[in-house]
């Protein structure tokens, strides 16, 4: 019986106590044909076995020199982070519900909020939900409850948003009958044009989504951008790369207001790839969107003498009190991993952070110099790009994608799937903790893939 | 103290500074951050002793006794951490899980096995990030299901009274009316109530068995039967399944749909406040509904079934593959515990709840439906304390972290005036729940005797009671540098 | 600068405070002919490149499938085991000399020595040694200083003793006028024929050495050595693997009085392999000998209000307090290796731990089977054996090894350099650790060796 | 409460249980345990509980301000930890080193030169496993030095009165007579009384530079030729080479052999009393002694020297190849700090000393060398508040812990009364500094205004005041269950 701690004279005791001759009579109020009887799982493992297991499962995978980004990036995570993160106190607590009990996480979130308020350059900031893809359905959601000028529920969703983020907002939003219009790109920069926009200025739009960078690594005109939504009546949604913040304009600076609302996947900041998760969302706003921001929030107040404390605050917006008509259902969130991104940036700093981002940004730079030069390889958008960008091969992409896995590299993301007018395309990424020489590498192994 | 308040300019952890690298040579200026974001400026050790020490200001499962009803605070197995974040599942890209991660896949794979025969279902998906997520796809799945045979007139979601908040959310998130059902004086559905709620506009009803009242309801026979007939589905609630797993499952009690919730039952950690994973599992009726991505066997080699393969799947709830770092630590859990381990599971925690029940009926606490049996928690109601000591539940709560030991959950279900949901989990001690009797009595008698140590308790902790007020009335969300 | 918080502000006001011009002006004192200059020594590496750097040389070890023992061990350990011993408090804190302040490291020593008492069957425990070796080297100064009968300073040290610990105990006790009589084997049966000491049972014999198991993995007859010991005034000093005393009579019941002093390597209870280190040694005695005992001694007292707590006690016997007169001149030992145990104890519990013995001794004895059935393979000795035990084969014992290397598989210990009369021997060791397919692998591949 | 009072008879943590196994076939009864050992029966929660909340009683690095002088409790950083602990370290058997660990060895080598660099040595071997059993390597090396050379009569060795405790005891425990020499008024050695001491019978003398009064004494080099005139050799005890590293180097001030503490300058954790690691250090006269074994580069491999390499050598003083896992600590710790890094250790080493000192001197306390620089420790003497308000050093040290600061070293060295032996480290900050001056300051009001409150100090931990008396009169060294 692992992780039972009962002796047989406990067990004894407690029927006596409770008298009841077996534990099966407690089971007593369950229809008796309900029981299912032996159920066909494998038999318990010690834990040295299940190590072993686990062990050979890892071998099973394969690791891939990393020069995939779209969505999540591969970054340093310094040892502080987890080696805190990990403390039984915070791993093993549950939401801060008793706040007196639980100092360690509300002040840790209250630090978080602070931080990403800080790096977005908006009032406040949530403390986390699932990922950037709910992020941005969270924020659409909201963005439509908040918008007291429009009465539609019409949401501009430019096609550089990633596409697996799109389809998880369509399919959170589906049963509350908004529209999300499609917003196309200019095949020759890979932006949103701002002018295209101009169509939309008729109709009754309740928020524009604003990808920066966008899904092809490149810089949207954010000011144009958010000026448009200002100036009718949408809600700009920006969705933005918290390690990008360190060196582009943050969306609270964005236009002449700036953006109303920010979301993102905050799995840059210290969260390990770990196949697609647990990573976390996060979601700031401006002050007068506050009551409909969806998730928790935590506040700084005071204790019977006075003192600083934290406490989770305007809960009026959430399930548990507000039930079917809160601001959303989210309960459980991403709290440890919050906890691990907050840690990251008070180690990173503001320039730690900016210097990561700007490493990335020259990698991937060199990354594409060097692949500018290779015969038979083009770069598809000209404009200028943080740290993921798209080339297009002469021979198919899947071709390279192969070609490199065998050889222990990751190409990137192949985008003929999602943007097929892009033809043989690939989105590549290299992160600060590429080398010189894997970028080289990579360069060489195009290159000799393409001689064939 | 804030780290912003340790914050010097140019003090800094350099050790994780890059080299300086100019700036961006193509990056037009008016694109660049002007602005200097308010992050703090701190050396690795500010960093690592801050937090550490905001850390011991934590009541854990690891450091104190934490019987918070519904959320099945039971111990983490330290192995289930090691093992999933061995280096080869960490540096796996989300993009590679199928052309590197087969090894992940394989575990995964497994893991929705082995929860479609836990759960009696004929599917599971494990993309959801938390149980309400779960709730949410299961709500999708039940619309999708009526929309696909043109049955558009069910647009009510039962739910019953006691419910978990994120039911109602969950339901009207997916577009639904909620209406809720009346509980029984016994805690089962009022089975009355639940005759005059269904009809042709019903879509289906929202069960948690055994429910947040912490009883089993013997009716979940009936119920499925009268919402089945009148053309609704059931959607089953997981987070109590640590009550009957291994002994009972929810297929075989007549649910169409349910979730788990692997931070309750399957003993990932709560960190806090998550992250967890909210697997749902469906019946033959719901399979084509299934949120993506489900792993499939290939021959030996596992993939990710895709659109492709499902055309009717109420799609994508996250960006990629689900929270898989709790996931494989919810493989982990099971695969030791096994088939009989399991079991013991529900058996513990049942016989553990209905002990600590009774000490402390036994010492002058009141039930709030003597005539059950408790499942794996129950509730107690301290309404004559309220009425004649004028000391609250939270009183009382905040009384009990003085002693050592974390608060039950208070005044939840809502339906019990100042209640406790008390659960203990099967993986606390006899011993454990013993002290916890003892800490109960002795601050019953302490509101008795001195009821304003309750009232302005706690008294040990690195704070006083907080102003939760203030907080709202006032909302300070952020730091300010002055 | 890693690690150092200074902001140029810091060290413009605290120069102004000190009146001084510069930092070098604080090492005004030194002459100036003594600085060295520019060193020699590579550039500092951030964080993320020494990461890289660690992490390739990783990758030049070469993982071996451990048949080894001879006095280090593989055995399984608990996750729980270092998740705890790793926690700050324990990692980053000093020797416990405040003791209020350091009632965590204080109790989980007190309870270490409980744990290490009741394993040994002795009276107390110290707080830990360097490793085995010094153990046993100590336990020889000691049993000198504690043996008033004896006048001499002559040791019996048996050949079955580990070969390593015999040149440590020679190196430390080389100075100090120790005659160190090496005790023979019996060639046949590999343990010290007790009727062999007859012939030192006139001579003055301050102490006598009694390894159990012995190096070659076989059981002594501890009885008899103990009761020669008691019988001839010599200290009985048990050497002893803390793993197998889970099974095997403790040396506090050996003979009719039980040995003087317990000593041996910790390193079975929960310390990794390490490549040798850090390991931890242990020591206990009877409480007659506890004021010659060498190393810390923590004691249970009570503070100012009865309450129970703990403090380093009897320290008089000490470097600190003795100087020159101290019972060892060890400071720092091995603290952090011991909390790993003292949870490694609790954690296996006495039937936990009798298990883990149990299934060394069955997969050694499964081993040993196998290989008695290939031709060419011998064993070396008849005797039981606790987990591990010799073979000779028909090929050079450096063959087999070369030849399970390439393989995959560290063979064992070669004898030859130390017991040349035992010919082409090997000592080998499969502990809990090692699968039946391991074993069987192990097997084949001797087999299909000696083929060759 | 201990461990034992959490244990039951038949409870444990069986996911370690493997499965039953019966009895030993061959083993014979009487070689057999009979008695069941007394340790704990626990579950795996009671276990991670208890040892979690015993952690928490704990001052530490990662929790508090730790200015122990002599002992350099300077940040461990997490990444060394990490790092060390990449499995394919940690799976290395002892005896597969060079078949199999040559990443290993070659992180060994390379600190073993590095180490050479920065003291100035011929040669270095890293086998120690800590300071002391260095300092006794070295002892035995001076010893085979002379004995090899047939001279036999330097049977001294001279220890300066201030030395640490374990100089002396290694001094003999290498078998050599022990001979104190004074300390000058300034905390120099009194070159007066070092000319008295010296002579034939002179082995060597056993120097600490900065000494433990947190001088650096400047007639080093006359106290070399002196000794050195007199035949014997000179051994640097390098405790305190944080202050001085990368800024001068024990070989160009004149010694023969040293020991470093990787636990101090290079920062390895103290793990509450160890382990550290003691590399020794040897000029050419005395390099075929240093003790086994040592790594050296063949081509591309790298490999152990033994006997038949170093026939002079004093041989091995522990088991395998020392404490590995603490020397590949200290060798990610060089690389990260590199050149420019270790000197800056002792610039900012140097200047927190001297800043603390100043402050603590314009607080009212009083240096125990007020003419002298502080090296990267200092001391101050409480004499006068003893004399004056019978409030002692200890009484000051417990009540600092009220503070959340971890008491300085006290009362040593022994030749200064009451004293405060205080070493703040470069990992420090200024802000850190300036706390600890003010509440130095405010302790010393209390002293005036209310000595008994630092007479009964420590009030807010754990426990009160421990009784050390009570602890040896009585000695309570293992639990014993009733
Ligand atoms: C009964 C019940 N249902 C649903 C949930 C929601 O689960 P989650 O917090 O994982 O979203 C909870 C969590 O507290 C619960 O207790
Ligand atoms: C000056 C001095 N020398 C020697 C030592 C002994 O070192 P270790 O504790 O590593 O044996 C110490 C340790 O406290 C010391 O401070």
């Amino acid at each position: 019986m692992p992780f039972i701690p009962h002796t047989e004279d406990d067990v004894r005791e407690m029927l006596a106590t409770l008298g009841v001759p077996s534990i099966e009579a407690l089971f007593g109020e369950i229809p008796a044909e309900l029981y299912c009887g032996e159920l066909e799982l494998p038999p318990a493992l010690k834990e040295m076995e299940i190590a072993r297991l686990m062990r050979a499962r890892a071998q099973q995978n394969r690791p891939l020199l990393c020069f995939a980004g779209a969505g999540a990036y591969e970054h340093y995570i310094p040892a502080a982070v987890w080696a805190v993160t990990g403390r039984g106190e915070f791993y093993s607590a549950y939401t801060p519900y008793q706040a007196e009990a639980s100092q360690g996480t509300l002040q840790v979130l209250y630090e978080y909020q602070s931080m990403m308020a800080g790096l977005t350059a908006m009032d406040v900031s949530n403390a986390s939900l699932y990922d950037g893809a709910t992020s941005l359905a969270e924020a659409v959601l909201m963005a439509v409850r908040t918008n007291r000028k429009s009465h539609s529920r019409r949401i501009l969703m430019p096609k550089t948003v990633h596409p697996f983020y799109r389809r998880v907002v369509e399919t959170i939003v589906s049963s509350q009958a908004l529209e999300l219009i499609e917003l196309p790109y200019d095949i020759e920069t890979g932006c949103i044009d701002p002018a295209s926009l101009e169509t939309h200025s008729d109709t009754d739009v309740a928020a524009l989504v604003i990808p920066q960078i966008n899904f092809f690594g490149l810089l949207e005109a954010v000011d144009e951008l958010t000026e448009w939504a200002a100036a009718n009546g949408a809600i700009a949604i920006a969705l933005v790369n918290p390690m990008a913040l360190a060196l582009l304009k943050p969306p609270g600076e964005w236009g002449k207001t700036g953006a109303n609302i920010a979301c993102g996947e905050g799995q840059p900041l210290g969260i390990p790839l770990s196949g697609g998760g647990p990573y976390f969302g996060f979601m700031c706003c401006r002050k007068a969107h506050l009551h409909q921001l969806p998730g928790r929030l935590v506040g700084r107040t005071v204790d019977a003498e006075g003192k600083r404390g934290f406490t989770l605050t305007l809960q009026a917006r959430e399930q548990h009190i507000r039930r079917g008509r809160a601001t959303s259902n989210i309960c459980t969130n991403q709290g440890l991993m919050v906890t691990a991104a907050t840690i990251y940036m008070a180690l990173l700093g503001p320039e730690g952070l900016r210097r990561v981002a700007l490493q990335c940004h020259r990698n991937t730079l060199s990354l594409m110099n060097g692949l500018a030069a290779v015969d038979g390889v083009e770069r598809v958008f000209s404009g200028p790009f943080f740290h993921e960008a798209v080339y297009r091969t002469r021979k198919p992409a899947r071709e390279i994608m192969d070609g490199l896995a065998e050889q222990g590299i990751l190409a990137g993301y192949e985008l003929a799937r999602d943007y097929p007018e892009l033809g043989e395309a690939i989105l590549v990424c290299a992160t600060e903790t590429r080398t010189e020489e894997e970028i080289e590498l990579y360069v060489r192994r195009v290159a000799s893939l393409l001689e064939l | 103290m804030l780290i912003f308040d340790r914050s010097r300019r140019g003090r800094a952890a350099r050790a994780q500074w890059l080299p300086e690298a100019g700036e961006s040579p193509v990056i037009p200026d008016h694109l660049l951050r002007k602005s200097r974001p308010s992050l703090p400026e701190v050396s690795e050790l500010d960093v690592v002793r801050h937090y550490t020490r905001l850390s011991q200001q934590n009541y854990s499962i690891d450091t104190q006794f934490y019987p918070l009803g519904s959320c099945t605070m039971k111990y983490n197995p330290k192995v289930c951490h090691d093992l999933a974040n061995l280096p080869e599942f960490l540096n796996t890209h989300p993009l590679a899980l199928e052309r590197a991660g087969q090894g992940t896949l394989a575990c995964l794979y497994e893991l929705q096995e082995m929860l479609r025969e836990i759960t009696g279902m004929a599917g599971v998906s494990l993309a959801c990030a938390a149980g309400a997520q779960g709730e949410f796809a299961g709500v999708l799945m039940i619309r999708a299901y009526h929309g696909l045979r043109g049955d558009s007139a069910r647009t009510e979601m039962l739910v019953p009274d006691a419910a978990h908040g994120t039911n109602p959310a969950s339901a009207s998130m997916g577009g639904f009316q909620v209406r809720e059902v009346a509980t029984g004086p016994d805690g089962n559905v009022d089975l009355a109530a639940l005759a005059q709620a269904v009809g042709p506009q019903t879509a289906g009803i929202m069960l948690t068995n055994p429910s947040t009242l912490g009883v089993f309801d013997q009716h979940v026979q009936a119920i499925a039967d009268v919402v089945h007939k009148a053309g609704g589905l059931l959607y089953y609630d997981g987070a109590n399944l640590n009550a009957i797993a291994g002994k009972v499952r929810p297929g075989d009690m007549g649910f169409d749909v349910i979730h788990l919730n692997l931070h309750k039952t399957f003993s990932t950690p709560h960190g806090g406040g998550g992250p967890g994973a909210g697997p749902v599992g469906v019946n033959d009726k719901l399979l084509p509904y299934l949120p993506l991505p489900v792993v499939a066997k290939d021959g030996p080699r596992y993939r990710m079934l895709t659109e492709a393969d499902r055309p009717h799947s109420i799609g994508h709830l996250v960006t990629f593959a689900g929270n898989v770092g709790v996931l494989l630590r919810a493989y982990v859990y099971i695969r030791m515990l096994g088939r009989e381990g399991l079991r013991r599971v529900a058996e513990f925690s049942t016989l553990n709840a209905n002990y600590l029940l009774k000490k402390l009926v036994e010492a002058g606490f009141e039930p709030a439906f003597p005539q059950r049996l408790a499942a794996h928690e129950f509730i107690i109601t301290l309404k004559r304390l309220a009425k004649e000591r004028h000391v609250t539940a939270l009183d009382f709560a905040k009384r009990l972290l003085d002693y050592g030991v974390h608060a039950p959950t208070v005044y939840f279900p809502l339906l019990i005036p100042e209640c406790f949901l008390i659960e203990p989990t099967e993986t606390e001690s006899k011993d454990t729940l013993d002290r916890f009797a003892e800490v109960m009595a002795a601050i019953l008698k302490e509101a008795e005797t001195d009821p304003d140590r309750l009232k302005s308790a706690p008294h040990s902790l690195s704070v006083r009671r907080l102003d939760e007020v203030r907080a709202a009335r006032h909302p300070d969300l952020a730091y300010k540098a002055e």
